[in-house]
């Protein structure tokens, strides 16, 4: 029963594809078309994480943690996934919401205080984005769980911090999904902090990756800055849940360049130097210098990509910008399907 | 065409269970020992072996998960119906049902709604030990989002049941476990006339109404007995749905008496025995001609079980708290 | 000798934990982000470079482990205080709370006792997200065992926590997040005067008694400012601890004024307002001339901020309760 | 930082010294004394379990969650422990309880009815034994850290069971007590149950001991019907803890012999000769082999140690049969440290 359990766990050191120099490391790159449409989506998200920032500085926002620095892991999460898969994110993964298709805007609603959740989860099977941390985690496994057996080949990537880690409600989904043999990814964006908590106050764990074998979970690590890396591990991990191997685990190791959220101030915890040395493994500038080295991108089609994200920027501001009142009888026409007496009488003095 | 049973109210939750199992393929039963051994109670009883075990599963000891999970698969078109084993091993799952469970179709204003049941078997008087009696309604009847339903009797167990798995809403399912092998002829067919919202007056009465629910029911008509043998009329009221509540039956009840007595186990402070107290009299003031009194349990932790009989509402402490009610006559 | 200077209440309970630390070496302060950061409102500010790591530290993110292992620290001598991050953050840790914390001293007759403070940012009106601005004081007050604090003031700040940490029994200290920033003269030595289980007149009337805690207490004295402008004296009665409840205190003064209006931010049903509606009538039946009425929340999740306004206790909203208790002249 | 990790994982099976024939496996036994007391201490605890039993027949006790089959993991638990370690029992473990020192009348206190937990848990630094599964870890890990803050060397021993290590509070002590660095030995007793639940639908890891590793937390496995291996195991945990190497996991594999409780009906999920095959690894028949080999062991010695046990089960017939009223006042005399008002006026009415 033991003798094979060394195949559950990770590599010694993370997955990386192409290195920090841009030049690829390993021959089992995705393919070309991969690899552009992920640096869009690099270059779309990182606009879509300054423009929320600056959404925030003009108070049009009320906070926003930035995924700044992550978005490999952001996009990769997006873009393996087929069309009946499901997402479920964290608070701090819109732009990974938006890479799936959702509107920023509805998907900034919650931060702009409109509505607790402004896009239809349904629509493109995205779940609300999760605030209690861990506890998006066991949906994800009833999610699949509920597909399986529907007979559904549905696989639903959930997201998690490094902190989320800690809670029970991480180890009771990564349990259930391996017991279930449910088929979803748990991918972990592993950014050495929990607000100001770095990780070593976290876990004395070898690394995240390391916590898969309890649970009979296949895991792995990968570099988080490299969106290559990214893909081609979790397209594998997904495979393997889609083709009915159980849940897997997939531990990036990234780090959130910018303060929590705005609210945040990162200087009582950290150093400008530490913050430093991750600019260089920067995911876009990689990438990017990875394609023009092999003469896959040119200024032009940069040009395009970037004007293709501006166009999202463009439309955040509009729509964030634009006040639309709640309506207060929202806040009594939900809570149940048919409102109660008293919640009719209450909305009636409201 | 519509069946008559007499069942235990343990047996009726099964039949329940089976019933809509049988008519809708979307109902899975899930929980810890529900499988194989049926549940510590029974209650259910061969469900894994008549639908198989991918309706009806045991699941790894976790009730955080058991309900999260359940919140996923009613996200993912089932109606999960979860077992809590007893009432204070439901607290592990306190912020998945507060949190997720009650908030998801507001959340989403009515995009996402979780048709689901969180079974409790709840309360005492069955001499068990810490952690297997506590009366937990009041947590979940402050939370807005959820249903909070306590049958007192077989029939109304069958049919709260039915009809809180066929709600769009989640439903807390408060199950009196003293009251598991009590036993009444069930109408099993038909949709049953709705319960959930709607409360009952299971006696009449003209000189004042007793409030109870659930596990309190029995206490409150056996009170009514005596006292009728005494002279004294008491009306019973029996809520049957915690959330909604039932203001207008309530409410013209007491109006009609004047005079109340609200009877829970659960421990009085800010439980849901305030509630009642307070919006009755916020709505009855000028009915009544005494204050609404309370019998409840005290506020203290669940007793050990040779001490249990002290702690929970019984006859003399109904009767004594009615003679409090300022009875001209004394 | 005795201090006074001039602090906001997040300042207070800064100084609080400062002096209680520095008077005790048994005390420990642990949660999440309350290191090097000091808390995300900074209340812990400081602690540790004053005290070290051993004494203030921070913890893996996980609200069960952070009770439960102020539970062991607190049965070996320690006396925790622990911060969960946010109201609804602290729902993980409710078994801990109410199978542990609240009944260890009662399980054990005594022999084990729990001196461990559960400091809890709470409630409203700062424009939250979901789940950080829940008022969840029903749900501990209903645990027998749990005593129950809300300050209103920086003084009461002050003066509760120290004693909350002094204290052998838990306390569920719980900090009316929008009043972090108002300010006033705190004394500051000494032991202050007990406030644990004592209620105070915040301000004296003789019309009618708005009775409130935590951060209801400035709405109500503005609402008292405003009713007297209005020609109406509104008396204010401030709980500060909701367990132990004082009704020597709160039922003294409904009796004076015969008229009451409850205001709290928490959803109104089964809460702490209608155990105060509900005691209080049921002692001062005789006294009130209309029945005490509820300006509360409503029954729905918190709101997203932009429509918080409309669920939260305000002026007008008090002085229509007060308008309907049924004034003769009216 | 991952070089070393592998040193975490538990052997690939479980550690036995003497095998099911009563012969040494390994060299490196217990020392004589140790085997002798071991034997006494298995003897007492399955006494304790049959008298307890017969108790719950006799109607004394309301229920029983007996250990039998699990003795050699109860003394060792008990033995391992200096006086001033600490014990963390569940509700299984009253065998556990006894051989730490308290008195099993005090101990059956809570099965009996008459309060909660009957006995001081500071006298013998046994914590009530606790029924919410797993929620006494995290406690133990609050009475370790204590310790060392305080400078105490002392040694906690967290008692969990297959099912409870599903808990959240599981994963969140475990993990506590890596980062802290706290003086801790969990020790699982893996009877392949809980109530009616087979390990198989409880996890599908490798085996329990591999939850380890994503802690950070060294593993080991053990024979639990071997009262050898279980002290040689456990000393090393303990010895570990106490010298500051932080907390330690074991796993011992061993078997619920009779139903969960007696209200509970086994027959409904596991077969007699499941159970059957469990009756040859009986901890006490093997130990009494390999003591009577050795020729430490005589008929006389035997009768003295059952002779011993006896006492243990009249002194327990004695007093669970007397009956102690319990004070309706104590109802509410321990709530608070002193009763509140509302309390007294309560009191007064009961
Ligand atoms: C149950 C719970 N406790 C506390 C918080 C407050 N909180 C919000 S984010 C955060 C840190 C999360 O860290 P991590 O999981 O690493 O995610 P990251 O923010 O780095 O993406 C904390 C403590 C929360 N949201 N939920
Ligand atoms: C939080 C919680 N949930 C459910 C229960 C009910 N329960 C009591 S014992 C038990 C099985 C425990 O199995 P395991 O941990 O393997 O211990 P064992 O009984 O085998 O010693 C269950 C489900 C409980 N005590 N606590
Ligand atoms: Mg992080
Ligand atoms: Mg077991």
């Amino acid at each position: 029963m033991t003798g094979d359990a060394h195949h559950l766990l990770p590599s010694a050191t993370p997955v990386t594809l192409i290195g920090v120099d841009g030049r690829a490391v390993r021959d089992e790159l995705p393919d070309d078309a991969a690899l552009l449409r992920a640096l869009q989506g690099l270059i779309t998200a990182r606009r879509l994480n300054e423009q929320a920032y600056a959404l925030v500085r003009q108070g049009r926002l009320a906070v926003y943690p930035s995924s700044h620095g992550q978005e490999a892991c952001q996009v990769g999460a997006a873009q393996v996934l087929g069309d009946g898969d499901w997402l479920f994110p964290t608070y701090r993964d819109t732009a990974a919401i938006a890479e799936r298709g959702v509107d920023p805007v509805e998907a900034l609603s919650l931060l702009k205080g409109d509505w607790h959740c402004g896009y239809d989860p349904h629509e493109h099977k995205v779940a609300p984005h999760t605030t209690p941390l861990a506890t998006q985690l066991p949906h994800a496994v009833g999610v699949a769980h509920a597909a399986r057996l529907k007979g559904e080949r549905t696989v639903v990537m959930a997201l998690c911090g490094d902190g989320g880690t800690s809670e029970g409600d991480f180890h009771e989904a990564l349990n259930f999904a391996a017991v279930l043999k449910a088929p979803v990814v748990f991918f972990l964006q592993n950014n050495e902090y929990a607000i100001s908590v770095p990780l070593s106050r976290q876990t004395a764990a070898p690394s995240l990756a390391y916590k898969g074998i309890g649970y009979g979970i296949r895991s792995e690590r990968v570099d988080g800055n490299d969106v290559a890396a990214v893909l081609a591990v979790l397209t594998d991990a997904v495979n393997r849940a889609r083709a009915g191997e159980g849940p897997q685990l997939v531990e990036a190791h990234t780090y959130r360049m910018q303060a929590h959220t705005n609210a945040d101030d990162a200087t009582r915890y950290r150093t400008d130097d530490e913050v430093a040395a991750w600019v260089e493994r920067d995911p876009i500038v990689r990438l990017e210098k990875h394609l023009r080295d092999r003469g896959l991108l040119t200024d032009d089609s940069l040009a395009e990509m970037r004007a293709a994200a501006e166009k999202t920027a463009e439309h955040m501001r509009d729509g964030i910008n634009r006040d639309v009142e709640p309506d207060p009888h929202d806040l009594f026409a939900y809570v149940y399907a048919e409102p109660t007496t008293q919640l009719r009488e209450q909305g009636a003095q409201a | 065409m519509t069946v008559h049973e007499k069942l235990s109210m343990g047996q009726a939750l099964n039949r329940a269970l089976r019933d809509a199992m049988a008519a809708d393929p979307a109902v899975v039963v899930f929980g810890e020992d529900v499988g194989p051994l049926g549940g510590v109670f029974r209650i259910t009883d061969g469900l894994t072996a008549e639908f198989g075990e991918d309706r009806c599963f045991d699941t790894p000891l976790a009730e955080s998960g058991i309900v999260g999970v359940a919140v996923g698969m009613a996200m993912n078109g089932m109606r999960p119906v979860v077992e809590m084993q007893f009432d204070a091993f439901a607290y592990p799952a306190f912020e998945q049902i507060v949190s997720h469970v009650a908030k998801m179709r507001n959340r989403t204003r009515g995009k996402v709604s979780l048709p689901m049941v969180i079974r409790v078997p709840y309360a005492g008087g069955i001499g068990g030990v810490e952690h297997h009696c506590d009366s937990s309604e009041a947590y979940y009847a402050h939370t807005p989002g959820l249903h909070v339903v306590a049958p007192a009797t077989p029939s109304d167990a069958y049919g709260l049941l039915r009809e809180a798995i066929a709600s769009p809403d989640p439903v807390v399912f408060l199950e009196p476990k003293k009251l598991y092998w009590s036993k009444e002829e069930v109408e099993l067919s038909g949709r049953p006339a709705a319960g959930i919202g709607k409360a009952v007056v299971r006696r009449e009465g003209t000189d004042a109404t007793l409030i109870a629910y659930g596990p309190s029911v029995p206490v409150a008509l056996e009170a009514a007995e005596v006292a009728d043998r005494e002279g004294r009329s008491l009306q019973v009221v029996d809520l049957r749905s915690i959330v909604p509540f039932d203001d207008e039956t309530v409410c013209a009840a007491v109006r009609s008496t004047g005079r109340a007595v609200v009877v829970a186990e659960a421990s009085g402070f800010a439980s849901v025995s305030s509630e009642i107290v307070a919006r009755v009299t916020e709505r009855c003031f000028h009915s009544l001609a005494a204050p609404i009194r309370r019998v409840t349990g005290y506020d203290i932790p669940y007793p050990p079980p040779k001490l249990e009989h002290l702690h929970l509402p019984d006859v003399d402490r109904v009767l004594e708290a009615v003679d409090d009610l300022q009875w001209e006559d004394s």
